[in-house]
């Protein structure tokens, strides 16, 4: 059904009796084109772009829990498009166009708000790294300003300038980079593919796959029956190494846990979404008004979905620092999510090895703000069977050809990306 | 998270850094690129008890080799690296 | 011909102010910087720790330190400070790396840490109290007693950490910190100990 | 006295009236006495309406007395020290105490917001999701502003936090959270049984529910027991009673995060002191003995002021001697509510009714009831006839069908008790559902914690203490500890009995969520939606998520939406708990880590001479290095660095390099080990030489460089770059004790052992030989280019020196023992006065670094190979070492990839930026000509123009060449020519000289 405020008027007349479900809870089906494993936000646009793009509608969403339950629900929301090395740029700038039109898209209010993402720079060698970067967004057509002490003081006045063991020098701003409500964006894709016949299939957990006399995946066994497939996509980041073993496949991923913070709900303090440039911190202000918050990972293996104190005392410290106004904030809620950490901490779309079956992980703790171009281009693999050009270069044979896409420059170590 | 290194006693988290799957072994030097390739960037990423390499630069120095439950943190076992306390060594 | 002297100076020449500091009355806390040491890092060499054992008992007497204590002669601490290693803390050059390099020839490996780190002696009665601001590990008497030692961080910053013959009845612990960290250590201290408050000097005398 | 406490009780009560306070809401002042909460103080001044609601802006008042209250929160203190959100059952008065309520406008009493309950039809569960879509851009211009400013409640204060905090760590065998009967008697046995325990209370006093409810143990008055208890505990030498703190969480290997309110008791903080103290505790064992939370009932109008919990209005009557009404209903659904008639009739409070949900009560309540000359009606309250300034009237449906109203000013209500179940289940395990109490009790507990007593569903005191004294017991034993634990409290246990209601039908709105505004019928709605998953439910109406973590709204919310599901509430489920369980201010978990102690900071060995000389510094990792020494008249950082450069090329120049990372590498095998890290070879180094070392990672990636000596057979001195020295350290000790075990080498960080200065110009030997004695042969053939060996100094001090160019003048680097470092600065000035000696600084050296072509952090980036840096040669082939085989990969030796190469201006007077990319001339920039970008520039003074280093494309075949910078960020494009990289002195003679 339309969503709009009429409707809602409508609606509200009849004491909202009549709301049917924002997407229908499916069962099963015995076969399906296309079945794509995991319902969060990837998996959801995926199927959503199948079916809104490729024509392709006979398409399952498997979800374990329900849907949103990974890291779709767990993420600090921010949506940006400022990366530096070929591969990254394009893809991410895809990415946010979507953003930008999602709400006419899904006819879902997921409240894209485009407040400005700044990266602080605090010395010379980063204003350069910078620049270098910066250069590169607007050679690729996306918007980037750097800014000197002076603008930011305007901008910010409320940073750290006086006492600051790293004093705040610059930044690097993005103002199409912002924030989006996580749990809207994950209900909008599900009401909107919903509305087009992809089946939304929860507490479905997938634990085989079925295999022909030639290897190739034929479907998937599940909690809930087998399911046959003509092909199968895995979205399931944090949780890719435990799917792909189930097809006798290794990957350059490792699974950390990243932790996220957010404070007791006030009223605006800050305009925009920053990052510190000498310490792990970066805050947002959500619209419910919790300044939503995170920092490093804890840097060891994990999947239990909750860190330790180091981490947290480190992030609020790079937080005191930078802003010596939070310090009487309240840190109302920590969590943890499962971050897939690549090799190169550059994400993998790509068909598998094995026939029949693709893959799109190693988000590391950059899923959210790729989710509607991830939909796009992993739908588009799905469809064609070849690479959409702007995610060409995240192949999975590039760590054997030493093409990594390397932002950090941490190499082959995850935890440090 | 607290490990117990065997030259100092339980110590906290803070006091170590991480390296990761104490699995793979580096390859010889003939081995070719497909098993470096392998060792380099190929992970079981286990989900479930696993030996890590764990270093403890905020005490001793040693490397050492944790057994730890990626599920729960619970560590059940920490020894040290072939190379940490070899003076002992045939000695 | 230009003449100049090569006078010493400790890395807390200028942050360390003798006198009171903090709170008034009682000094909870004192801390004493003590300076010019020899001080030599002795690293078994592979498979050869029990030599170098040997050559140390000849030396000082006293077995040297395989577990995390420091044992002390008339003349020299021995300190653990990792597996196969330990610290020789002398005054007076009698211990220097010049003296011990012939010792432990072929058992052992030395490298002088005499200008690396700064020693610095904290007591009184608040000295666990305030330590436990800026140290992770359990200083309780029955845990950490006399002569216990550990290799441990403060603030993020490798420390070697043991505990001295009482004073007074009090808990001494010494601390040695690198160098180029001190000053910046040391205002931590100050300012974890500040509402104890404290009393501060400097000696050349090993405690 | 001065004030009067209109609604204070005459006598009773745990507070002290010889100590008056004076404090201030909302502007107006009030008077209440020491011992009291900002909510009691206010109750005793029969003050009633103290916030608004998030949404509506209904009117609100006190609801609990405790951690759990949704309603009553209150901006406060002023100017920096403004506290938005701080509940005003737990916030101790203090003489002077400022507080103010949030979230209206103009007045608490008056606020036009409340216009928004005209809108309450369309404000449903998630109506934002469906609306505001339309045009895009109206989002972030109209409707988001709107929202935020409407959203969160208290104002932070936008000042830097004035106020001091720290950190600290604690260890003992068990950790109690909570001090009421259970706790008690978990610190009695523990703590005889010879524990090393903490205490850990919330509160400002001992006792938790005892301190309201009483009761009688081991024969005494509860409050005698507590005193007594209180007293033994604070004899053991090993049991730390710690008070104002709250556990708030568990992590792993029994680490427990807790916050101690030091000072916020007081208007401010004492000299010396902090605010507050995060404390880590390290226990073997913990006991949870946190009680429970007694939960609402949702009906209509339950929000009003007035309405209130039935032991939070015992606690007020009890432990504070205020009375919140005058003539008390009393809604209950179990026997505990009954309390609260009991306390109201003796406190000589009238009772208006109780209503009981159960069908039956006890015959001692009847008699209270006749006694107390009020009725018991069987049936629910199903609304409330009141506003603002609190309740009227209460209508209640009996029974059978029948209605009646009862006219009272209060009405307590029991719904029953939620055992605290948020520590044990931080782990993940999730809590248990039992019928009996009709409550979650814990499950699945971290290792080594248990919960006992109330927090464990055992509600009856006698239960308490047993359950209490048990686990301590317990504890201590698994701790290893063996004392006798004596004999255990005593106590009998009270009846319980509870006939479950969540939620009574009836008009108007009901709420679940008092704090976030969500009704019974939001969450009707969110289960019609197909939100019905607890964590969608949660999500969508943002049930829970309010700053009381939903403490006495979740589980009532997840038993309407079991309901309305046709589901039982175990099958439902309960969303996942997080820490921490009260909100923690982020300074605390900051501590002394703020501002200039953000991080500790490195001094080099001649710091404090460089800022004598007034030394511009920059931050470099930790250290504080000099990076110039501007001179007066000097009009800027260019002239100054653009004279020390010219000093030095000109004469003699000295650095301080101490941070350079130095390692002594020992041993036998000292050679094979340093040619397994390094591309090239070093065993083959001669002794008294010094090498240039280039490290790659095991993924053929460039890791470090650094000149390596070697001074013994069995002793090399290696040197990495200041950036990469801890990093460096860690990897050699992998290399050392775990790749290559079976090498005999020992690594030990020198770095701050030794004070290494640069110096270097044509003078640097005549400068020299004024610092080391006369007997040293400094001449070219007794020490040349890259030699390497200790000499001894005027003097008698012994020193290293090394014949090694960064700049690429003759040059040396000296060491000396660091303590000396200061000496050393003085001594090369007082000695090179004749020859100009001038000290420079990072900057200076980044320029000489350039001009000479010599790659530094900027071209190794983690993302370059040997090759790229025009070091591929220097690969050995003849040996393994890190790195040897990826670097072999094919994207890694692809002859399409950026290289170092110079980067010059063809407009001699144009300034070359870092960052600036690379373009074939003429070309329009874009993604498929983007062939590179600028890594490092500097003004040459020997060419008087700015150069730089960059990495391009096939840049070395390319020499020559006029591309094009492109900087769009700073509006250039200019022509620049790609050139050698070595700018000066390129066939090296200078240095061998």
């Amino acid at each position: 059904m339309k969503y709009s405020i009429f409707s809602l008027a409508r609606a509200a007349l009849s004491g909202h009796k009549n709301w049917k479900p924002t997407w229908r809870d499916a069962a099963p089906k015995d076969r399906y084109d296309v079945v794509i494993i995991g319902g969060g936000g990837h998996g959801l646009a995926t199927a959503w772009f199948l079916a809104s793009e490729f024509g392709i509608r006979n398409v399952a969403v498997l979800e374990k829990g329900w849907i949103g339950s990974g890291n779709a629900g767990r993420n600090t929301t921010i949506i940006r498009s400022n990366y530096g090395l070929p591969g990254n740029t394009g893809f991410y700038e895809l990415s946010m166009k979507l953003w930008e039109r999602m709400e006419q898209d899904l006819n879902y209010n997921a409240m894209v708000s485009q407040r400005g993402v700044i990266n602080l720079y605090h010395s010379d060698a980063q204003r350069d790294a910078y620049a270098r970067r910066g250069n590169t967004m607007r050679i690729n057509g996306i918007d980037a300003e750097l800014l000197d002490q002076a603008a930011l003081k305007k901008m910010m006045p409320f940073l750290n300038f006086d006492h600051a063991r790293f004093p705040v020098q610059g930044g690097l701003l993005q103002r199409r980079g912002g924030t989006a409500r996580h749990d809207a964006v994950v209900w909008g894709y599900a009401h909107a593919a919903s509305e087009l016949g992809v089946d939304i299939i929860q507490n479905c957990e997938v634990t085989g796959f079925t295999r022909d006399a030639n290897g190739k995946v034929t479907g998937v066994e599940t909690s809930r029956g087998k399911i046959g497939a003509g092909k199968v996509g895995m979205a399931v980041a944090g949780s890719s190494s435990r799917v792909a073993a189930m097809a006798g496949l290794r990957l350059p991923i490792e699974s950390h846990v990243l932790q996220a913070f957010v404070s007791e709900a006030i009223k605006p303090l800050l305009p925009n979404v920053m990052t510190f440039g000498a310490g792990h911190f970066y805050v947002s202000q959500s619209d419910k008004g919790g300044l939503v918050f995170g920092g490093d990972i804890d840097g060891y293996n994990s999947y239990a979905q909750r860190g330790n104190l180091p981490v947290v005392e480190d992030v609020c410290e790079g937080g005191m620092a930078l802003i010596p106004m939070i310090g009487r904030v309240r840190l109302l809620r920590q969590w943890g999510g499962i971050m897939d950490m690549s090799m190169d901490g550059t994400p993998i779309i790509d068909k598998s090895p094995v026939d029949g079956l693709y893959i799109n992980a190693g988000w590391c703790y950059g899923g959210f703000k790729a989710t509607p171009g991830s939909g796009l281009v992993f739908a588009h693999l799905l469809a064609r069977d070849e690479s959409h050009k702007e995610a060409a270069l995240f192949r999975l044979d590039r760590f054997q050809r030493g093409a990594m896409i390397d932002e950090k420059g941490q190499g082959a170590q995850p935890n440090l990306h | 998270m607290r490990i117990v290194c065997p030259f100092c006693g339980e110590r906290e988290l803070g006091e170590f850094t991480y390296l990761g799957d104490a699995k793979p072994q580096r390859p010889a030097a003939d081995a070719g690129e497909d098993a470096v390739y392998d060792y380099v960037y190929l992970r079981d990423n286990i989900a479930g008890v696993m030996s890590e390499h764990w270093y403890h630069g905020g005490g001793c120095r040693a490397w050492l080799k944790v057994t730890r439950n990626t599920l729960t943190h619970e560590i059940s076992a920490v020894e040290p690296a072939a190379g940490a306390g070899a003076a002992k060594v045939g000695a | 011909m230009a003449d100049f002297s090569w006078d010493v100076r400790s890395p807390l020449d200028r942050a360390l102010v003798a006198g009171a500091y903090g709170a008034q009355g009682d000094a909870g806390v004192s801390l004493t910087e003590i300076r010019n040491f020899d001080l030599v890092q002795v690293m078994a060499r592979r498979g050869k720790a029990g030599e170098m054992a040997k050559a140390a008992k000849a030396r000082f007497g006293i077995a040297a330190p395989e577990t995390r204590k420091a044992v002390g002669t008339s003349d020299a601490t021995l300190i653990w400070s990792g597996p196969d290693q330990f610290l020789v803390l002398s005054k007076g050059g009698k211990h220097g790396i010049d003296a011990l390099a012939p010792v432990f020839t072929g058992s052992a490996s030395l490298s002088d840490q005499s200008h690396a780190r700064v020693l610095i002696s904290v007591s009184g009665e608040k000295a666990r109290a305030m330590l436990a601001k800026v140290s992770s590990i359990d200083l309780h008497p029955d845990v950490f007693g006399v002569g216990a030692a550990a290799a441990t961080s403060m603030d993020h910053t490798s420390v070697t950490l043991w505990r001295n013959n009482d004073r007074d009845g009090q808990a001494v612990f010494n601390l040695l910190v690198f160098g180029t960290f001190a000053e910046s250590l040391w205002h931590t201290i100050l300012d974890s100990a500040a509402e104890y408050g404290v009393t501060i000097s400097h000696s050349e005398e090993l405690a | 006295m001065r004030g009067n406490q209109a609604n204070r009780l005459a006598a009773g009560g745990l507070v002290d009236r010889s100590e008056e306070i004076s404090f201030r809401f909302d502007g107006k002042t009030f008077f209440g006495f020491k011992g009291d909460t900002l909510a009691s103080a206010l109750v005793a001044n029969g003050v009633r309406l103290v916030g608004r609601s998030f949404k509506y802006h209904r009117p609100r008042g006190i609801l609990t007395a405790g951690s759990e209250e949704p309603n009553a929160l209150v901006e406060l203190r002023s100017g920096a020290r403004r506290e938005p959100n701080t509940k005003a059952t737990t916030a101790e008065l203090y003489e002077g105490l400022d507080a103010a309520s949030q979230n209206r406008w103009p007045s608490l009493n008056f606020d036009v917001m409340a216009v928004n309950q005209l809108f309450a039809p369309i404000f449903v569960a998630g109506f934002y999701y469906k609306t505001f879509m339309w045009p895009a851009k109206f989002w972030e211009a109209i409707y988001e502003p709107a929202i935020r400013r409407a959203a969160g409640l208290g104002r932070a204060a936008g000042l830097p936090d004035p106020d001091h905090y720290d950190k600290a760590w604690a260890h003992c065998d068990v950790v109690i959270a909570g001090s009421g009967p259970a706790g008690l008697a978990a610190a009695l046995a523990a703590g005889r049984g010879g524990a090393r325990v903490i205490l850990c209370e919330e509160d400002f006093v001992l006792g938790g529910r005892l301190l309201a409810d009483g009761g009688t143990i081991d024969g005494l008055p509860a409050a005698e027991w507590v005193a007594r208890a209180v007293a033994e505990l604070t004899a053991m030498p090993d049991v730390r009673i710690m008070t104002r703190t709250t556990l708030f969480g568990v992590y792993d290997g029994g680490t427990y995060g807790a916050i101690e309110r030091v000072n916020d008791h007081l208007p401010v903080p004492p000299e010396h002191q902090v605010r507050q103290r995060l404390w880590r505790i390290v226990a073997k064992r913990c006991v949870v003995a946190a009680g429970s939370i007694e939960r609402p009932i949702v009906f209509a109008g339950n929000d009003t002021p007035g309405v209130m919990m039935a032991s939070a209005m015992r606690s007020y009557i009890n432990r504070y001697a205020a009375t919140p009404s005058r003539r008390i209903a009393l809604f209950t659904n179990n026997e505990d509510g009954w309390r609260t008639a009991e306390t109201a009739i003796a406190a000589g409070l009238q009772v208006a009714a109780v209503i009981d949900a159960r069908p039956d009560v006890s015959p001692a309540h009847r008699s209270l009831a006749s006694k107390g000359g009020f009725p018991v009606l069987h049936g629910s309250v199903n609304g409330v006839d009141g506003g603002k300034n609190g309740v009227r009237k209460i209508s209640v449906s009996l029974t059978g069908g029948a209605r009646a109203e009862v006219e009272a000013d209060g009405l307590a209500v029991s719904g029953g008790w939620n055992p605290a179940v948020g520590l044990t289940s931080y782990h993940r395990g999730r809590p248990k559902w039992r019928d009996d109490i009709a409550a979650f009790v814990p499950d699945g507990a971290p290792p080594g914690m248990i919960a006992a007593g109330a927090a464990n569903g055992a509600f009856g005191l006698g239960a308490c203490l047993r359950e209490g004294f048990e686990a301590g017991a317990a504890a201590a034993r698994d701790a290893g500890r063996s004392g006798s634990t004596g004999s255990m409290p005593v106590a009998n246990d009270e009846a319980f009995s509870l006939m479950p209601v969540w939620h009574v039908a009836g008009k108007g709105k009901a709420f679940v969520d008092q704090q976030h505004d969500v009704t019974a019928s939001d969450v009707e709605l969110a289960q019609r939606e197909g939100f019905q998953s607890v964590e969608h439910l949660k999500r969508y109406t943002t049930l829970g998520m309010a700053t009381d973590q939903g403490k006495t709204s979740n589980v009532a919310g997840l038993a309407i939406m079991a309901a309305v599901s046709g589901k039982s509430i175990p099958e439902t489920g309960t969303t996942i708990y997080r820490p921490p369980y009260v909100p923690v201010a982020i300074g605390a978990f900051a501590g002394h880590h703020r501002d200039e102690n953000f991080h500790a900071t490195r001094l080099t060995p001649s710091h404090h001479w460089a800022a004598e000389q007034g030394a511009i510094f920059v931050d470099t990792g930790l250290w504080k290095r000099a990076q110039w020494y501007p001179r007066a008249g000097e009009k800027d950082w260019l002239e100054s660095v653009t004279r020390e450069v010219k000093a030095v090329r000109g004469g003699v120049g000295f650095c301080d390099v101490s941070t350079l990372g130095k390692i002594d590498v020992h041993g036998p095998d000292a050679g094979a080990f340093l040619d397994r890290v390094y591309i090239n070879a070093f065993s083959s180094l001669a002794v008294g030489k010094a090498r240039y070392g280039l490290m790659l990672r095991e993924d053929g990636i460039v890791y470090d460089d650094g000149t390596t000596s070697r001074l013994a057979e069995d002793h090399y001195f290696l040197t990495t770059t200041t950036a990469k020295a801890g990093l460096v350290m860690q990897h050699l000790e992998f290399c050392r004790q775990v790749l290559f075990p079976e090498l005999d080498v020992q690594l030990t960080s020198v770095s701050d052992q030794w004070a290494q200065f640069s110096i270097a110009g044509p003078k640097a030997r005549d400068l020299l030989k004024e610092i080391v004695d006369p007997a040293e042969d400094l001449s070219n053939e007794g020490f040349p280019f890259m030699g390497a060996r200790a000499v001894k100094l005027r003097g008698g001090l012994k020193a290293r020196l090394f014949r090694i160019s960064f700049s690429g003048e003759m040059a040396f680097e000296i060491s000396v023992p660091a303590r000396y470092g200061e000496a050393m600065a003085r001594n090369l000035m007082i000695a090179g006065k004749p020859f100009g000696v001038t000290p420079y600084g990072t900057e200076a050296l980044g320029v000489m670094r350039i001009e000479k072509g010599h790659v530094a952090g900027p071209e190794l980036n983690g993302t370059t190979t040997a090759a790229d840096l025009g070091l591929g040669k220097m690969m050995s082939t003849k040996k393994d070492f890190i790195g040897r085989v990826m670097a072999g990969r094919e994207a890694l030796v692809a002859p399409n990839r950026q290289v170092v190469v110079g980067i010059k201006p063809t407009d001699k007077a144009r300034r070359l930026r870092s960052g600036a990319h690379i373009v074939p001339k003429g070309e329009t920039p874009g993604p498929d000509n983007d062939q590179g970008y600028v890594t490092s520039v500097c003004f040459s003074p020997v060419l008087d123009q700015w150069i730089g280093l960059g990495l391009v494309e096939r840049g070395r075949e390319r020499i020559g060449e006029i591309v094009q910078a492109h900087d769009p960020l700073r509006g250039e494009d200019y022509d620049v020519e790609l050139c050698n990289s070595v700018f000066y002195d390129p066939d090296g003679g200078r240095q061998r000289g």
